[in-house]
């Protein structure tokens, strides 16, 4: 165990950090959750990410071949800690980044590694994760969007839901039933799905915060390039898995919770009770240490895994159970602060009174809505119980 | 020894549930949502009808003259429905006020509109502190001939726009009241709405600037009593938005079909579905108890009021936050309706003292 | 709403306040909950028990012909109250005061009722219950020892577990299987068991808390007349659960949780933590508080059912979870006390050392095994969301 | 950047674990529960042969000058298997005291015997107050030339009738050190064996009268560093028992049936033994950063040593409740084995600290 970094990843972190701190985008793009859906943050922020990319900071431990540089994971860690540290803005390339390009570069073939990978990187391509649909949330596997092969095409209809992004979204990669006939998970594509073709209608959701973060896609005859199949016929539930492994880990990630917690904490020395800051009230100092305690485990607990992956290991129940603890964790630190705000947590972000800024009120329900999305905490804990601990499969 | 509603309260929250469920469904709060007044005219009159707006008015003044229980049986229904409006804050707290500290004169001028339904009071107590006791208010009233005259700014003032009077806590000249009522329209009043959360209430800004105020002083030691009377009413409120975030849970639990059945047949939502109703049917129970001790005078109701605030509140907001999971990806959506009680849960919880506050005063007045 | 007693009533309060102030037996039967094993305890507490039914103080409210006074309810929680207050021993005939009674009083033949009833009311013959068998715990209708009817007598093969107060008891309710072809629910029978017969073998088990508390009980070929049974053949089942609905209030019930919390808070007084009287620890007074709202409430809670059986109510969800939130709630006045006593709770209650005369770590143990007795709070919860929610059935 | 244990570290691991799954299975720590020492002699001859006894005793004194990390895996095993004896306060505590702060002739004299299992030692801290602060002890050290002479009542001191000598922590004169040992066969030392509920340990209670003592002075503010590691190593125990509760109850649910089928497979059951695995592995994450921060002598080492304590506890004591209560009635019974980690768990608890004090000095050393 040596936690210390080594000089060239000292100096790379520095390099990085004076990147941020000469290059972030002065206005206009918080590094909040709230406001993606409109199509100015789009631009500036596909902008950014291209900024980002060209100068080395995107995807480091990409393969060369498709524009990543092969470094160490430790390198993009670095670069991830340092983004959050300097409080960047999300990039819109993320579901790309981080689903589906992993996926690819396992399961994609050469040509679609090819076509697809660089695209993503530079954030030329935005893309958005075609899963749940109205009947099939929890149970995935029971989704009921049809693809026809015709020719050397799929032809898709259907309805998915839930699709964040889709309204800025060039490419969704998608699941879809090929064959009717089989046994659930047996008859499932993964496709990839040229946003832009015809028949295509992208209806937007409302969150319960007001935004609209979501959307309803449906599908009227879509025609895809059977080139587009990634995986093997009716095998793509395996691929799927793939890619919601890697959405768990990123919607569990600790390197949010950090900043989250300072946040906490920066806005409970300013708020007063009973005459002292809340950090001086006992009882709210139990909280916060609590929290704290939960925010570096779960720190500590991704340089496990980070570590791990370096050493080859393949990822066991530790893994599985970062999307439950971390969106949880989330969520209570949010709620920790909407209870620190005291009356002023009754605000809506919009009122000029709000405090932080209106970061809590918006962060206390997209957080919730985390705990839900990917698989609700009680699909994450069948998860773990059934492959993590190996009880017996009940359904 | 008997613990429970009478016949006539039981008929009262039957009625309520009734008239609520077909005035007052989602939809409706909605469009109040969407307004900005942030209340059902429509309603508002038919209950003034039905005569709730008079329920804890004094006769004397047009009103039924019934109590605290009687009050927190419609309020529980109120939180059922998440009905939007001034009720509570006007019919209930400021009537009260008004009714215990005002001379007959001010109850006929106040109280026997606000029955009728043609008037509108509210209550001007937090301030931008946290601390809701008189010495810490900057809010100040000075004497006035038998009047007074009162400056400051006051926070949160549920539907300060709408009220046509409101009930003021202000720091006073030794000997003098803490409470004070004041017309919305007198000179030196000033309104300024806020952006809420819980799109189901309105509260705003309102700085006095030398105010003329009537005192409220019939009663001694009132004010610390009206905010128990609050801590009761938003806890009954609280009662009925779990109740209803519980009843929504378990009721899509039983359509929404995953793996070829109810979802409701998974024990981890049922376990859920129990961990709440095991805490909502013993706080029930509790907040009777609040609500009777305030009816009867007892020495503990102070304590039990705040044993009231405490729980239900604590049991409101776990319980919309666990009902939203219960809901999948649906509840997270606008369009679905349990993040109105969601967001009501939040406004309950801080309004007139976060639980850990109440719980430091159970501590206190149990003498420990 | 009235919460005032009758003048009545409160002149009863006194009396039976008086009563035991000077009737308490002054040593050897303590009010905990240890030490119930052994044959000293049995014949002191059953000449208690005794002495409390001739002055008129047990089971007040069941009916005159079978010993009872015919009085309401509210007596009876007079009684209860005043005893708890007094801290007053355990009865020795709980199980047929608190179970059967009831149950034969809904269940019984008229001949049954006058054999029985007198007597669980003296003391005289003390019943234990047994249900449970070693393969089935919760699932109680898997039950397997047999009644095979021969001639007018059953006989009764197998062997229950967990058997409370096997050790004392002249007589037993329990549950045989009589048709082994019926579905499991349909060929239960409930019959009354003399302990005393022939081939019945009782064997100790022994407590974590190192008591021996409850048995096992083998039946080998146990002969029991025919008139023993209660309701009718193979529909047992409905029998034993009005047994268990007594059960689960008896477990649940909130008369003992107040005393507990006023012992816990008596003991924290006394403790110091850092200089000060850990009363006065913020952090822990939120803890006290929190606790006593959730005493009070089912405090409440009680006396809204008592209200409702006086005014004819069936009991609803609101009855249902009395045996959930009751017993986790005295597991969880036990662990704040045993948190309370910091160092001092490692210490066995045999312990010269140990505080508050050894109560707690006890209590903290046994509290535990209510919670799993009488069917586990996981058990509870289903009853709870499918009897009381109606939420579907899974299994 | 390396965030695991080294190949070695796994290997002490492994075949810490295999050792003790043969030599130390519960039918052996019921032994050593039923006896009156409280440990199993062939289990400690067989430890000091495989190098633990000495494992952080500096090679100086014929140890192998290991660090904290290395002994917290095997704390882990330790507490995985439940393992009674000393080892703990003796390999590691007052090894780790006499080691930092005693002369050469001091660790030789002590820690060689102690390495080579020939000695045993232990820490007198606790007294009956619930301070570990120097200067609320009523402990005294009174200097007596080179050494001191101790006087005083020690409470909860591990294995007191076994020790051969005992670090004890004094209120001394101003400049002197806070650690002194004691010959347990000095003049003035008695001992009275209290009864533990945890029965896989033994405390007792120690009485000094004017005990000649050599004070432990080499490195500063020792004592603090003490509590911290001994902070570390009883998380380090909960880890391990919180790991083999687990995984008790979770084997206990797939052979057990009810409804004709295990009852691993209904959802009540898989959700509560996921909720404890979900505390465990990031909590192991913390403990593992925990005692490297003591190793690397971080300027953070004794915050981390804090939440380690706090947290493990915590998932222990939490851990260990909904174990048994997933083993339903047998794992109520003094036969099932899952009561040795249930009681165990208190004692950790309990043992340098609660939680709530531990969290509290998180907080004081973070700066808020």
């Amino acid at each position: 165990m040596d936690l210390n970094f080594t000089t060239a990843e000292e100096e790379f972190r520095l390099k990085i950090r004076r990147f941020l701190e000469e290059n972030l985008p002065k206005s206009g793009l918080g590094a909040g959750r709230e406001g993606r859906e409109d199509k100015a943050w789009l631009e500036k922020s596909k902008a950014w990410q291209r900024k980002l990319y060209e100068s080395g900071y995107v995807a480091l431990a990409w393969p060369k071949e498709y524009g990543g540089q092969a470094l160490d994971p430790v390198c993009q860690t670095i670069v991830n800690d340092e983004m959050v540290r300097a409080n960047a803005p999300y990039l819109p390339g993320g579901s790309g980044l981080g689903m589906l390009g992993p996926t690819l570069i396992s399961w994609g073939t050469e040509e679609q590694k090819r076509r697809y990978l660089p695209k993503i990187l530079t954030g030329e391509e935005i893309w958005c994760q075609g899963y749940s649909e109205p009947g099939s949330g929890s149970d995935l596997a029971s989704l009921r969007t049809r693809a026809e092969i015709i020719g050397d095409e799929f032809v898709v209809n259907g309805q998915k839901v839930w699709t964040s992004g889709a309204q800025h979204a060039d490419m969704m990669f998608c699941l879809v039933r090929t064959d009717p006939d089989a046994p659930k998970h047996r008859g499932i594509s993964y496709i990839l799905i040229d946003m832009h073709s015809p028949g295509i209608t992208v209806r937007p959701l409302v969150q319960m915060t007001g935004d609209k973060g979501f959307n309803e896609v449906f599908f009227d005859n879509v025609h895809v390039p059977r080139k587009n199949l990634v995986g093997k016929l009716n095998e793509g539930w395996i691929v799927a898995n793939a890619t919601l492994f890697h959405e768990r880990n990123m919607l569990g990630s600790a390197t949010g919770s950090e900043q989250r917690f300072n946040r906490l904490l920066a806005l409970t020395k300013k708020i007063k009770r009973g005459g002292r800051a809340l950090t001086e009230d006992a009882v709210f100092r139990q909280r916060l240490a609590d929290l704290e305690i939960r925010v570096e485990a779960m720190r500590f607990h991704s340089l496990r895994q980070l570590t791990d992956q370096i050493r080859g290991r393949n990822p066991g129940v530790e893994t599985m159970i970062n999307k439950l603890v971390g969106t949880e964790l989330n969520h209570d630190l949010a709620t920790a602060a909407m209870e620190a705000m005291g009356d002023y947590s009754m605000l809506a972000r919009e009122d000029a009174s709000v405090l932080d800024h209106g970061y809590w009120p918006y962060e206390w329900m997209f957080s919730l809505g985390l705990v839900i999305g990917g698989g609700t905490s009680h699909i994450q804990k069948n998860i773990i119980a059934e492959r993590g601990l190996k009880m017996p499969k009940s359904r | 020894m008997d613990f429970g509603l009478s016949e006539e309260q039981r008929q009262l929250k039957a009625s309520a549930r009734e008239f609520l469920s077909a005035e007052c469904a989602p939809s409706a709060v909605r469009k109040a949502m969407a307004a900005q007044e942030g209340r059902l005219a429509e309603v508002d009159r038919e209950i003034a009808k039905l005569g709730w707006t008079g329920l804890i008015v004094p006769e004397k003044f047009g009103g039924a003259g019934l109590g605290i229980l009687d009050v927190a049986v419609l309020l529980e229904e109120q939180g059922y429905a998440a009905m939007p409006g001034p009720f509570l804050f006007s019919s209930v707290l400021a009537a009260y006020a008004v009714a215990r500290g005002g001379s007959d004169e001010t109850g006929d001028k106040l109280l026997r509109p606000l029955a009728e339904g043609k008037a509108i009071g509210t209550i001007a107590l937090a301030e931008s502190g946290d601390s809701l006791a008189p010495r810490d208010f900057s809010t100040t009233a000075i004497a006035d001939g038998t009047g007074a005259r009162i400056s400051g700014v006051k926070e949160f003032v549920p539907y300060a726009s709408l009220a046509d009077f409101m009930v003021v806590a202000a720091r006073g000249d030794s000997g003098s009241a803490d409470l004070f009522a004041v017309d919305s329209s007198a000179k030196g009043v000033r309104v300024e709405m806020l952006k809420n959360l819980d799109l189901t209430r309105r509260v705003g800004r309102v700085t006095f600037d030398q105010a003329a105020a009537i005192p409220l002083r019939r009663e001694p030691a009132l004010y610390p009593r009206l905010l128990d009377i609050g801590a009761v009413a938003i806890a009954s409120d609280s009662l009925g938005g779990v109740e209803r975030a519980l009843d929504m849970a378990v009721d899509y639990s039983k359509v929404r079909e995953q793996f070829g059945k109810p979802i409701g047949s998974f024990q981890a939502l049922k376990h859920v579905a129990a961990e709440i109703v095991s805490e909502v049917e013993p706080a029930r129970s509790l907040l009777w108890y609040a609500a009777y001790a305030q009816d009867a005078r007892l020495a503990d109701a102070p304590r039990f009021a705040s044993m009231a605030k405490a729980r239900l509140c604590d049991v409101y907001s776990r319980g919309t936050d666990r009902a939203v999971l219960m809901h999948g990806g649906i509840g997270f959506t606008w369009e679905h309706d349990i993040h109105l009680w969601f967001k009501r849960a939040r406004f309950n919880e801080s309004y007139f003292g976060s639980p850990a506050l109440h719980r430091e005063r159970v501590a206190q007045l149990g003498g420990y």
